[in-house]
């Protein structure tokens, strides 16, 4: 057992901020890490201490390594939480951590580095009896080799990275002849994103479900699972909605998913918490996908329908203690949804957005948890990830949480950046998502279901709007032209069709 | 007062008129007069030039607007619609111009990012959801497609050049 | 069975935007109503439709019978939601609801009759067997009468108004010299607040805890208590702070409590949410001090801990469904706090504050619920109750659930307008509270326990950091008077202050 | 540069430096002598002349601040301070004015209410405790008691009057 007193926290946004409230209802210090761009940040004011890193760049700032350790001595912080993304699942940093002394809340850098390579982790857990997707047991360059491989496994093939995670650096192939062109793109995306172009290729399942599951390990070799999470939702291989418990999965799946989940952890002596991914097609039979050794960015639906702070968890196993709760003890009541605030046009392919917040307004009352890292006055920028926050709620069935969310949506108010939250709307009222009859390529599969619609009755009250509006918007301008300055030529066209005479 | 105001495009005449504190909109059919009952609007100030809120015929509606060139942005029940709004003289204007046809098709990048490669030149002939370009951001490749079919004018970007949103990257005509 | 379709909520502030919420995840329309001062407000904006009432004072607006009916028929709405406070215990209005064929979500004319009254309420309660605080049966207005109630009852004693509730009109007369003029002001405050300045006496208990129990009573004669509320953290006799459990009340004590609620409920034919309030002494004897017959400010403590939506239940008793739960089903898990963030000076005798929200923050993560009706460019005025919002917290187990709390009301970021927030955090970390060993008269006994302490340290601290910020602050003003009307001659003496040559 | 902070009358002398960006503060004994090391304050800014991030040596401070004549009223992690900041010539006119004493004791209105009754009259010894008056404000009534021993010099306001916030209602010589 060892003391935790000061925790730093090697990230930005809601997460760093989310890691701050737990540490803070624990009575620990925290010390926030912001780059410039990020002085006004919750992160930074939610902290005790805040040191800064460096310019706005990632490679400037959250993922020098030696700067954040530097601050961590500088004011005198035992532990560091990475959060997830940036340096979390970095086997380099971690060790770093470790030589300075200091605990990193999280697993070992040899359980990481385990999982880290998507195909070495394919080879272990194939020796452990979990069952994996059929793919290769290589990285592969040699192009004759990438044409055979695809033939062995049969078209369509996902060449994913195998540093991979979050979306980036993958890319399916249904045919032979665009198969090098998108491996080539495939590569070198993930060697932008992680340092490695090395890539594989695995068999692309038909109206699969990405369903995970919540594992947790402590140091004294106890391993628990805390239930799955389904993220089947998702464009551009990201997730946008997930929700627990899963709509497909009975009691009976759940215990075997479960078991291997444990399994796969136990046979990397995994600590901390962690995340079995695993695809289930439509004969429900599993396979596992990968494993993300840190905290999940959907972690909060396991932790309304368990009750358990996912985070405090970290902390107290990071410090030694055993796991608060046995298996049999876990229980889960209602149902969580949890929906991914994006800086994006989702009407435009989902095309990311940038911009500066101007109003910022959050849902509120029973059963809403809002995990942000926004706030009024930030510029959204291509620097950082488009995530912006996360929309959590819990009710005591799926038909009231999925209400609960579709409220809580559209209470949100985001002026001066586009987010994807009608989008989101839109997906919860649809056929499939209602039904529960749902898999990861509902949404581009079939963008129409979830594109806008405008009714004639609503095309005339929005040019009554917009008249209103516009007359509304002029008169103030000539209002308080007088005490302002001169304003940009930019809009000097829309002011010119209001010019006297302009209307009649 | 008599406005224009075009939906995607789609024209709308209306005529605004002060009902006590707030406004009254009639619809106009084709000859100028009125179709329909109008409309009451009631416009509150959340944030000045930014956000309101509206009571449409007693309908609680949330407007979050932003003024882009002649354009309004407007974000109505998470719908966002781009809406001109114009008088008789601008409308007229406008008019003539769509007559005269738009000849070149500017591709703009959507989104600030870095160009990593573009795959058309000047002269190639393009399809409807041909890939031009791809752009970085935020960590994603983003495919930019052709929207309409046609011949590549000018390519006026190339691979590594950092673009911002609203830059031309490249015409079709 | 009657079916809703359209419920009009004849309130406003965060109860308003409460049941809309509810009203939507129930597919049900709402139609808000609004005096002129509240024409932005967040219930407003949230329902469906919205109808002016008039201007800002209450008898011209909220307490409006007639105007509100006018609304429901002209909005076709078919059920109408009274909140608390206002005309939610007015038997006249429910009856005239009632008699334009309307449903009104609450109870009966005569149940309310039956408890509205206080002295009558007694009576009855001792006639079912409830146990009730020594006083008078009647109300009181001979001063001969007056001063031998007293001696027979014992002093100290309180003074309550008959028709009371929120605090209003109450006294504790600790000598007979005091007695009259303080019945005349209760009376007075009573006549004022209530239209009714009947008054009568009641024995005051000393330490006494003040606790109460949440009923619902269906159409088909089923009634259940919800658990316990601890409610005791009060000043002027108003509530601040509620917690559930109480730290008092232990499982057999909790029954009885809940035995003798649902007894009284059961003696009036009682329908819809009801509180049963009851005083609790340091022997654990317990008294029937009222009941409200309305929603509770403090539901949400019972909502967070039970996991039932309080006010769903009120709208499908009131449509006639029987209560979804039996009294076995139900259960409670955790410990939920509930802060009262009021428009006070907490160091300043607890007088209400005035002003314009300039800015606003709420907190959030896990286990955070904020139901506010409050919102940048809000003018706080004298008109409506200083309630400005409720914010409360569930965990695991009490020591958890302060701990969240106290990190959540450091999140809260209310300027212009002064609150209690920082008192509020100062309590939860206060000898009695945090032992749980604190009664009604904890706050005002011992008021220097809970007085804001500043160490020199600080005092250094706070001078530097007003040196800093002034000159920042002159300096903007120097860059921004260019461009800006002239300041208001208010802050003349400031600017002079700093003006050429005033520093060295 | 030098300024004078009043803390609840309390006086601290301290120089302000600037330090990049931010500003280095440091405290000055009575001989105008550095006293301890520098403060480091960088000042981010949330919301222009109400609400600030504040780094004190590194540690995250929110700052709210209203300006109220000459004076600085601060919200700091909860505390609410009033606070004067002065340069030389005003702490020098300030303390000549302290010197001299201020007589009357003004009893003001603490919000905008209506006086429901006024307990004293001209010429009343009063002692501190002792109730001077009722407002009525947010429906409740709000008995204001002496601050001071004294003697009621004027009163100002009398029942049934609606009082603003600072309001004069009545002095205590």
């Amino acid at each position: 057992m060892r003391e935790l007193k000061k925790v730093l926290i090697a990230n930005r946004g809601e997460i760093a901020l989310r890691v701050i409230r737990t540490c803070r209802e624990m009575g620990l210090r925290t010390v926030a890490v912001f780059s410039d761009a990020d002085r006004n940040a919750p992160h930074v004011r939610a902290a005790y201490q805040a040191v800064r890193l460096g310019p706005a760049p990632v490679g400037e700032s959250y993922l020098r390594a030696d700067k954040i350790l530097e601050a961590a001595k500088a004011t005198g912080a035992d532990a560091i939480h990475p959060g997830f993304g940036f340096l979390s699942e970095n086997t380099t940093f971690v060790q770093a951590v470790r030589d300075a002394g200091l605990i990193f809340v999280g697993p070992s850098p040899e359980a990481i580095l385990a999982m880290g390579d998507k195909i070495e982790a394919r080879r272990r857990m194939v020796a452990a009896g979990v069952p994996v997707v059929p793919g290769m047991e290589d990285p592969v360059t040699d192009p004759e080799l990438l044409r055979s491989e695809a033939e062995r496994i049969g078209l369509p093939v996902m060449i994913k990275a195998s540093a991979g995670g979050g979306g980036k650096g993958i890319r399916i192939a249904r045919t032979m002849d665009e198969l090098q062109s998108l491996a080539d793109r495939a590569s070198s995306e993930a060697a932008a994103a992680f340092g490695n172009g090395a890539i594989y290729l695995e068999k692309y399942l038909e109206e699969p479900r990405h369903i995970e599951v919540q594992i947790f390990g402590d140091s004294h070799g106890n391993v628990v699972h805390i239930g799955e999470r389904e993220c089947s939702i998702q464009r551009r291989h990201q997730k946008v909605i997930e929700e627990r418990p899963s709509p497909l999965i009975d009691d009976e799946l759940r215990e075997k998913m479960g078991a291997a989940a444990v399994k796969a952890a136990k046979a990397i002596n995994y600590e901390n918490a962690g995340t079995l991914e695993f695809l289930v097609d439509k004969h429900r039979d599993f396979y596992m996908l990968e494993m993300n050794t840190r905290l999940q960015v959907e972690h909060p639906i396991t932790e309304a329908t368990s009750g358990i702070d996912l985070v405090r968890w970290q902390l107290d196993v990071a410090a030694g203690k055993p796991l608060p709760m046995t298996q049999d003890e876990i229980k889960h009541e209602g149902h969580a949804i949890e929906c991914r605030l994006y800086a994006e046009d989702a009407d435009n392919g989902f095309l990311p957005a940038v911009g500066t917040v101007k109003r910022l307004e959050w849902p509120g009352g029973n059963g809403v948890r809002i995990d942000s890292g926004l706030y009024e006055g930030m510029a959204v920028t291509p620097h950082y990830d488009p995530m912006l926050a996360k929309i959590i709620v819990h009710a005591h069935d799926r038909d009231a949480a999925i209400a609960r969310m579709s409220r809580a949506l559209s209470e949100v108010q985001v002026t001066g950046v586009v987010t994807n939250a009608a989008f989101m709307r839109r997906v919860l009222h649809s056929e499939p998502f209602q039904s529960g009859r749902y898999d990861t390529h509902t949404i581009e599969g079939h963008p129409e279901d979830f594109a806008p619609k405008l009714s004639d009755a609503r095309r005339r009250d929005i040019a009554c709007i917009a008249a209103a509006m516009a007359h509304t918007l002029r008169s103030r301008r000539g209002f308080t032209a007088r005490d302002s300055a001169p304003r940009s030529s930019r809009s000097s066209a829309w002011v010119d069709a209001f010019r006297p005479g302009a209307a009649s | 007062m008599k406005y224009h105001v075009l939906i995607d495009g789609e024209h709308h005449a209306v005529t605004l008129a002060a009902d006590g504190s707030a406004w009254s909109v009639t619809m106009l059919d084709d000859d100028g007069a009125p179709s329909g009952k109008p409309v009451h609007i009631d416009i509150g100030t959340l944030r000045e030039a930014h956000a309101y809120s509206l009571l449409v015929n007693q309908r609680s509606i949330d407007v979050a607007v932003e003024e882009q060139g002649s354009s309004l942005s407007m974000v109505i029940g998470g719908g966002r619609y781009k809406v001109d709004v114009l008088g008789e003289r601008e409308y007229l204007a406008h008019s003539i111009k769509a007559e005269q046809g738009d000849g070149d098709k500017t591709v703009e990048a959507a989104m600030t990012g870095i160009v990593v490669d573009v795959l058309v030149a000047e002269g190639d002939a393009v399809t409807k959801g041909q890939t031009l370009f791809i752009l970085e951001a935020m960590k994603m490749e983003n495919e930019v497609k052709a929207s309409v079919d046609g011949v590549v004018a000018r390519v006026a970007r190339s691979a590594g050049e950092t673009v911002n949103l609203g830059d031309v990257v490249l015409e079709i005509e």
